[in-house]
């Protein structure tokens, strides 16, 4: 019987309150609106962090916690209380986001302080963060449903927030309506699933799961799968990522790199029990995640604008992510592992850009930059730890969490491993291409920026989260995988260890110095081809291949070609149908009618002699139709 | 006489009595009508407070001869579903009254012809919830459209009086074959059990195949035609073009209710084989409805003709949910009704006030408004993410409902609709960053906020939106005890989870 | 002579009273016709009457004629008057009244 | 020995009343100064007919069938039948007594001096009230009727007064006259169907007793009863105005004065369906097979024709009687039932459709311009902001014409509906009501003109009605309103009085 904490309940509620209050209060609120969700987000943080005590204090079975607050619908069998649970999995969620969450509050009070609107930034944040705690707290599908739309709702308005900018609320649209697909994908799950199992919840449905037919499992499955690539910005949903860098970079750092992004995987490890009853479901997982930290790492090869590099790298390393839980047990843990130091990598650089943003009065495109290490010393150094972290150099962190999906993948068995192991290096090898391609444009060589205003370097309040973030990208690796802290934390949540590897084809150290290999090949190759010091401004003339990764391998004209357009003109069509068939339709009968009416009052000629002869034939005819009857 | 009568004839009364104040006082009117209808909506919260929930019997039951030489009676009396539908109208006319103050002026008559239209047509909404005689609900359902009409037709803009015609020659030709439909229902109570309008003893009739299928098609065209479904859909969109955003509300928010609560009150529980019959095909136009509505809904450059059109799509889910025949889908459809008419009453208040802030009802022609009215905008932002069911907004619960509702019986259909989540999402959005997003759009730099009135008005839409997202029980408790006898006396039972519990 | 004969003379006049009416102009020669119509379902009465072997059907023919009488006061008066304001007694010119 | 026949005054003195007043107003015509004519004959005229209801409130629980030997059969319905006439005469009275709708001197030449001199003196056409007098009086008569004989008499009774008030408009002589020339060639024309008709069910039947028709059923001169049926359809087919025999119809609602157009329209509709339902429910119920599918071929051809022709109508007195004939469609449904149910709902529609209808025809006579009644329904455009009142009632009239719920016509329609769904003629239910939602257009259509269309700059006017015209106007439009919310005041009378006596 699962344990009760009064606690839950706050980590969203209170979020949510905040969020509520700095939005009604208005511009009352202009003063202290930034302390208060700074202090919220703290404030859950602080129990994220005792209730994480208490869990490690609680024998193993007995470590997750659950909490009910009301019934929420309840209709027939359809049971849905609104509950939360708080077990292995959701903590290491619940103290990425309210850690990462709680700094990036901190770094935005001194990046938004000139907007006006600072205020309703933090509210948005908080909103985010309130919804994301419910999305990985939530007992059942249906709950998390209500987080997982409400952290698309809060992407949405942060992407937007300078919406003004046409384009930028173009981006919010379109994060918004990719993120939709995917959620047709969830809800339809949630249907499958009730259809299969009379359950929602978590546990209803992983108590029942073995024993349901593998094809209800898949479907299930490749639905949940198509959630996972809407909020994860996976193959074939992966086109909304980019544009969302219109959002301000904490918000880049916090939700589309450290946390919303990734709740893909979350679902995916969450729904372990169906995955791994559902073999087809976990290849097309692993179809996914291949082609996209592929699809990813080529974009991320071709991006100028630093937060689209960026962002072309999350993708890329959710890639691995969603790569690892198609794994099967063991992947899971390696799939979070990587989440968590990603998290923090991948936080802390995407800090770094807004740093030298900051520094570079908004200039986000990197043939713009150049030698700025020097100008912003403390901004480089973290980016340059984050930097080492995600190319996979020991002991920082991406070493460990990224090394062990590589080589789960290559020794994943046959032609599937091969064709994952190659993959998974070459991503690696294009990973450190383009970084290193980010670091040198960025750190490095002559300084193109073109006025006299040098950089400088951030303030404090801005530095002192990204550092802390750093700590996390030297670090969290190797807490996470020493004696397998993680997987053995996470066992009683996917079971990794239920099943064992018969045989390990290539040893640790084997993908290491494999993986190292690449890694070198793919700093030197970005290290020869950007020393030189013509790069402010993009080559015209480029290879096919270049031009394709620059345009994001036609994503969006894929998109509008085969959406947009013949939705289009679809509209066009209905339009006219709606006008010119139904309404005609309608309007015709009237005219008949009206038609009608008009010939027939011929008949009344006025001629009195004509009505007789009507009256006439009116009698004939009634001789006629009884005849007719009665012969 | 009870409560419930009482409670019916109130508005009818006051009518009444504003008739008789000048028509030159117009502000006395006004609130006169305020407080009468704001009394109303209060006693039928009292209603709803002492109805037991959790008999499914009728309540309120109020029975008088009316019509002796047919057997028809005065005869009222509510269950759950009809009690949450009044309570809709009730709360809603109020809100209307106080949104739209000065709407009245503008109309070809003057205000107070256009408030004694508004409490009559109130009196007989809340009449069409309560009839359990089908003789009166037909008066009622039929007697509805003249005030509806003239409200349209009166005070409307643009093409009103072309598109009150239409309405109102829509409604009468469904009206005429439901009566002929109400004629045969009639005549075959006299033959089998004594001649009756009583909803319950008809629903006890036992009527062969092929008449059934007749019977049930004259009901069910006149709702269809009402609620609206596709292919009977265009009256709706002139319609809540034309008439002012108060009547839009009233008409899309209550009035059109009646059709869906007619298929689950008539169609269902008269004819349960025939509606058996003709599910696939009901099914396949709320389908068609919720797509078409949708794509219909984005490509509209009229702000109320989209909100118009989302209506139709969101109507095809209520039609689904209801033929679905299970309880979540019927509990869902129920309280999809409820939801609906509180987020579109929110989305067309909010349209009114945009437009006769700007002066036109061109999506394009607005833009900013975030930062120019940010309390107007963010209402109606607020009303439109409940409009494409995000969840946390009341929306969300019953279309899921219906939806889930549907899976397990109809799970093609359950999975086209739920594309419509996605398309619901378009048509939102593209008119929130139009109007809403971007750069100001010159005209608008001064455009004033909400007042103090509006902010009263719309305040407590925008909290039943959000209360009823986080808490739908209260509703639910009242609605799913009438909507499971619905489905066990139409003989079906909800389908059984493929692996057993 | 069969009895049948007087029906089916009966029956002629009819049709040239009902075929009159129609073809032809003048308001009396219009009015003739019907006259003679009338006649005609008299000459049927007493056929029949003497058919039916009562006096039933002849009383009707006495009926009949009054009524014709009466119709023709009516009817002339009527005509005469159109024929005054007009200055003409054909049917075909008082058509003002149509559609 | 001959024996005087026996005649029961008593249940025929309502008939004897009417009839001994319409002589004692000719009588009048001929010797009382012209100052007080026309009040003397009003008052003997309300007092005749308020008379002949107080005599059919007497009699009311009374039958006979052999009140005047075996010519007159009294029965409920029959009484039924007599008093609507009766009391629809008294309210069209009041209409017919506003002097200013008649000609001064029929026989005077449109236009010529003559006439403008009668103008002038005000000379006054009393002679009307006995002519309505005795088209009442025969109506009456018609419906009561169960032999050929008095049926044909009475048709030419209540007939030949009619023609002649047709053509007595002040205004517009022209167009008056010609309604009442084709009125009487036409109206001729069908009784002599009528007559031929009856001789041949007299040689059916052997003997003129409408009774007796069913008992000869068996005959094997079924060609006979083939014939006589048609033809003596004809007949009354024509009265009701049902297509194809309608053609009379709209030019004569026109052409006649507009109080006289509500008379007729009203009463003329009750006598003759009064006529129909006793003919066929007792002559022929035997040989339904034979009329019942005529009837109900005339039945969807009149209710799709009245409905569609009435569309594009833009005169509002042809519309209204293209309106009548559809509404002569819907009363055929009842005809067809054969039953109980029929006969009761044939009552309440004539009734409650009669005052509908006069009060309707009332107010067209007050909207005017200088040269008189204006018709023209583009001229009608705004009349809603101009005399709101009027317009509202000519509304709610309309709507009740239309059977929306509330009105009587609603009830009628319902009734009559069911009727004929109960006898098994659901298809005729389903045309009534198509018929009834296209109907609903030109109704409606009306009401958009006069509410929602700016009047244009125009001389029509409402003119204050006469204290008459308003009590007749009102009564009318009340009675409709009662009928329509409180139904049972006369369903129940309607129900217990739907009984003929075979």
């Amino acid at each position: 019987m699962l344990q009760t904490s009064a606690n839950l309940v706050w980590f969203i509620a209170l979020p949510l309150f905040s969020s509520a209050l700095l939005l009604l209060a208005g511009k009352k609120a202009n003063s202290w609106g930034h302390v208060l969700a700074t202090t919220v987000s703290a404030s859950t943080f602080t129990i994220g962090i005792i209730e994480f005590l208490a869990m490690q204090a609680r024998p193993e079975e007995n470590r997750a916690v659950g909490q009910k607050l009301f019934t929420w619908i309840s209709v027939g069998a359809f049971n849905v209380d609104a509950s939360l649970l708080l077990d292995q999995l959701s903590i290491c969620f619940v103290l990425l986001i309210t850690g990462v969450g709680t700094l990036i509050h901190i770094y935005s009070i001194s990046y938004m302080s000139h907007d006006l609107d600072r205020r309703r930034f933090f509210a948005y944040l908080n909103l985010f963060i309130a919804a994301m705690l419910l999305l990985v707290l939530g007992d059942s599908y249906l709950n998390l449903y209500v987080g997982w739309e409400g952290v698309g709702l809060a992407s949405y308005l942060l992407i937007g927030f300078w919406n003004q900018k046409p384009a930028y609320a173009t981006a919010a649209k379109k994060a918004f309506v990719a993120n939709r697909v995917g959620d047709v994908g969830l809800s339809l799950a949630i249907m499958i699933a009730f259809a299969t199992f009379g359950d929602v919840s978590f546990s209803g449905i992983k108590a029942q799961a073995e024993s349901a037919s593998t094809t209800q499992l898949t479907a299930i499955g490749l639905m949940l799968l198509l959630a996972a690539c809407g909020k994860s910005a996976q193959f074939p949903l992966q086109s909304w990522l980019g544009d969302a860098m219109a959002g301000p970079t904490p918000v880049s750092a916090l939700i589309h790199a450290a946390t919303m992004v990734t709740a893909g995987v979350y679902l995916i490890t969450r729904s372990s029990f169906i995955f791994d009853e559902a073999p087809i479901a976990q290849i097309m997982v692993l179809v996914v995640g291949a082609v996209t930290l592929l699809f990813g790492a080529i974009i991320g090869t071709a991006k100028d604008d630093i937060k689209k590099a960026l962002a072309a790298s999350t993708m890329s390393q959710i890639g691995y992510m969603i790569l690892a839980t198609g794994l099967g047990p063991i992947g899971y843990a390696f799939a979070i592992m990587h989440l968590l130091t990603h998290g923090f990598f991948k936080a802390s650089m995407f800090l770094g850009a807004g740093s030298v943003m900051h520094g570079m009065k908004d200039e986000v495109n990197m043939r713009k930059y150049g030698g700025i290490g020097k100008f912003m010393p403390i901004t480089a150094l973290t980016f340059g730890l984050g930097y080492l972290a995600i190319i996979g150099v020991p002991p920082f962190a991406g070493f460990y969490s990224k090394d062990k999906i590589i080589e789960t993948a290559l020794n994943a068995g046959g032609i599937k491993g091969i064709a994952l192991g190659i993959a998974t290096l070459l991503g690696a090898a294009i990973t450190a291409f383009y970084m290193t391609r980010v670091v040198i444009l960025t750190f490095f060589g002559n300084e193109r920026w073109g006025h006299k205003d040098e950089p400088h370097e951030s303030p404090a309040l801005m530095l002192i989260p990204i550092s802390l973030l750093s700590l996390g990208s030297i670090a969290s690796g190797y807490l996470l995988y020493q004696g397998k802290s993680l997987v053995n934390w996470l066992e009683p949540v996917v079971n990794p260890l239920k099943e064992h590897h018969a045989e390990e084809l290539f040893s640790p150290n084997a993908v290491s110095a494999m993986t190292l290999t690449v890694v070198a090949i793919g700093i030197f190759l970005a290290v020869r081809k950007y020393r030189g010091n013509q790069l402010d401004s993009a080559p015209e003339k480029v290879s096919i291949f270049t031009t394709a990764a620059r345009k994001d391998l036609f994503q969006d004209s894929l998109n509008e070609k085969a959406f947009m357009l013949p939705g289009q003109s679809l509209i066009k069509r209905l339009l006219q149908i709606d006008l010119l068939v139904i309404d005609g339709f309608v309007r015709s009968v009237g005219a008949v009618s009206v038609g009608a009416g008009t010939k027939l009052r011929a008949l009344q000629s006025g001629y009195v002699r004509s009505y007789a002869l009507m009256m006439v034939v009116g009698a004939l005819a009634l001789i006629a139709t009884v005849w007719i009857v009665t012969a | 006489m009870s409560l419930l009568t009482a409670i019916g004839l109130l508005p009818l009364i006051s009518a009444g009595m504003i008739a008789l104040i000048p028509t030159r006082n117009n502000e006395l009117i006004k609130r006169a009508t305020l407080v009468a209808t704001t009394i109303i909506a209060i006693s039928s919260i009292f209603l709803a407070v002492s109805f037991d929930k959790n008999s499914d019997q009728l309540q309120f039951v109020q029975k008088n001869s009316w019509i002796s030489a047919f057997n028809i009676n005065f005869s009222l009396g509510i269950d759950g579903i009809s009690l949450v539908l009044i309570l809709l109208s009730t709360i809603l006319v109020p809100i209307v009254i106080l949104a739209t103050w000065n709407e009245s002026e503008n109309g070809r008559w003057s205000s107070k012809v256009f408030y004694v239209l508004l409490l009559t047509l109130e009196s007989l909404m809340i009449g069409v919830f309560a009839a359990n005689d089908l003789f009166l609900f037909y008066v009622f359902f039929e007697a509805m459209l003249i005030p509806v009409y003239f409200l349209i037709g009166g005070y409307g803009t643009g093409n009103k009086s072309a598109a009150a015609i239409k309405f109102l020659l829509y409604s009468l030709f469904g009206g005429l074959l439901m009566l002929a439909s109400i004629i045969g229902v009639y005549i075959i109570s006299s033959n089998q059990i004594g001649a009756t309008f009583d909803i319950t003893q008809l629903a006890t009739l036992e009527i062969d195949n092929q008449t059934e299928n007749f019977l049930f098609l004259g009901f069910f065209i006149a709702f269809a035609i009402k609620a609206p479904l596709w292919p009977f859909h265009t009256w709706l969109p002139d319609a809540a073009k034309a008439a002012t955003p108060g009547t839009s509300v009233l008409l899309l928010g209550v009035l059109d209710k009646v059709g869906t609560y007619g298929m689950i009150r008539f169609c269902i529980q008269l004819f349960p084989d025939a509606s058996k019959t003709f599910t696939p095909l009901i099914i396949t136009l709320a389908v068609i409805s919720i797509i078409y509505g949708a794509f219909m809904a984005i490509g509209q450059r009229d702000i109320k003709g989209l909100i118009a059109f989302t209506s139709i799509s969101h109507f095809g889910f209520i039609t689904m949910g209801i033929f679905a025949m299970t309880t979540q889908g019927m509990s869902g459809a129920n309280l999809y009704m409820i939801n609906h008419g509180f987020s579109t009453a929110a989305l067309f208040l909010i349209a009114g006030w945009m437009i006769s802030r700007r002066g036109s009802s061109t999506i394009s022609d607005f833009g900013g408004l975030q930062r120019v009215t940010p309390v107007m905008s963010w209402s109606f932002f607020i009303a439109g993410m409940s409009s494409l069911a995000l969840p946390g907004l009341s929306s969300f619960i019953s279309e899921f409902l219906v939806l889930v509702g549907t899976y397990t019986r109809y799970p093609v259909a359950a999975i086209i609709g739920t594309l419509g989540i996605v398309l619901a999402a378009l048509y939102i959005l593209i008119p929130v960053q139009k109007a809403l997003h971007g750069p100001i759009v010159s005209g608008n730099e001064n455009l004033k906020d909400l007042n103090l009135r509006e902010k009263i008005a719309i305040a407590p839409v925008i909290l039943v939106i959000v209360f009823m997202g986080f808490y739908p029980k209260p509703v639910l408790d009242l609605i799913n005890p009438t909507s499971e006898k619905v489905v066990v006396n139409a003989g079906f039972s909800d389908p059984i989870a493929k692996v057993g519990k | 002579m069969s009895i049948a004969n007087y029906l089916y003379l009966s029956a002629i006049l009819f049709t040239i009273g009902a075929i009159g009416v129609v073809v032809r102009r003048n308001a009396i020669v219009v009015f003739m016709c019907i006259e003679l119509m009338l006649n005609a379902a008299n000459l049927a009465f007493v056929t029949f009457a003497r058919i039916n072997g009562n006096l039933e059907g002849q009383v009707v023919a006495f009926f009949t004629m009054v009524v014709a009488a009466c119709e023709v006061v009516v009817g002339l008066a009527i005509i005469v008057t159109i024929y005054r304001s007009r200055r003409s007694a054909s049917v075909d010119d008082a058509s003002l009244l149509k559609r | 020995m001959l024996s005087a026949p026996s005649l029961s005054y008593m249940l025929l003195s309502p008939m004897l009343i009417i009839f001994g007043a319409a002589v004692l107003g000719v009588l009048i015509e001929a010797f009382l100064g012209k100052t007080h004519r026309a009040a003397v004959q009003l008052t003997i005229s309300i007092g005749a007919l308020l008379l002949a209801l107080l005599q059919l409130w007497q009699i009311k629980d009374m039958t006979s069938t052999t009140a005047a030997v075996n010519s007159v059969t009294i029965d409920r319905a029959g009484i039924f039948f007599q008093f609507i006439i009766v009391a629809l005469a008294l309210v069209a009275i009041l209409l017919i007594a506003d002097q200013d709708n008649f000609v001064a001197q029929a026989s005077a030449v449109p236009g010529s001096t003559e006439e403008k001199i009668a103008t002038q003196q005000r000379v006054q056409q009393t002679e009307i009230f006995p002519l309505v007098l005795f088209a009442v009086g025969g109506m009456m008569l018609f419906t009561v009727a169960s032999d050929l004989i008095t049926l044909f008499v009475a048709l030419e009774v209540f007939s030949l007064p009619l023609y002649l008030l047709a053509g007595l408009s002040r205004r517009r002589r022209l167009l008056s006259q010609e309604a009442a020339l084709k009125y009487f060639l036409l109206g001729a024309y069908a009784s002599a169907f009528f007559l031929f008709g009856s001789a041949f069910i007299y040689g059916y039947a052997g003997t003129v007793s409408i009774s007796a028709i069913s008992a000869a059923a068996g005959s094997a001169n079924d060609i006979f009863l083939f014939i006589g049926i048609i033809f003596m359809s004809v007949g009354l087919l024509f009265k009701v105005s049902a297509v194809p025999f309608h053609s009379w119809t709209p030019d004569v609602y026109q052409g006649a004065p507009t109080p006289i157009t509500g008379f007729m329209a009203a009463c003329t509709k009750v006598a003759a369906f009064g006529a129909i339902l006793r003919i066929f429910y007792v002559g022929f119920a035997d040989a339904q097979s034979l009329w019942q599918p005529i009837i109900s071929v005339i039945a969807i051809i009149t209710m799709i024709f009245g409905s569609v022709v009435a569309i594009a109508q833009r005169d509002v007195k042809r519309m209204l009687a293209y309106s009548s004939i559809a509404h002569a469609g819907f009363l055929l449904l009842g005809v067809i039932s054969l039953s109980k149910e029929g006969l009761a709902a044939s009552l309440f529609y004539l009734f409650s459709y009669g005052f509908t209808t006069i009060a309707a025809f009332g107010i067209i006579s007050l909207v005017r311009d200088s040269t008189g009644e204006v018709s023209d329904l583009n001229r009608w455009v705004g009349l809603g902001k101009k005399s709101p009142l009027v317009a509202a009632v000519f509304s709610f009239l309309l709507l009740g014409f239309a059977g929306i719920p509330l009105t009587s016509g609603f009830i009628g329609k319902f009734a009559i509906f069911s009727a004929a769904y109960q006898s098994a003629n659901i298809s005729l239910v389903v045309v009534g009501v198509l018929a009834s939602a296209i109907a609903a257009f030109f109704y409606i259509r009306v009401i958009i003109m006069m509410f929602f269309t700016d009047p244009v700059n125009d001389s029509v006017s409402v003119i204050i009605p006469s204290i008459r015209s308003r009590i007749a106007i009102i009564c009318a439009t009340l009675i409709s309103l009662l009928l329509g919310v409180f139904p049972s005041l006369l369903l129940n009378a309607s129900n217990s009085f739907a009984n003929l006596i075979k």
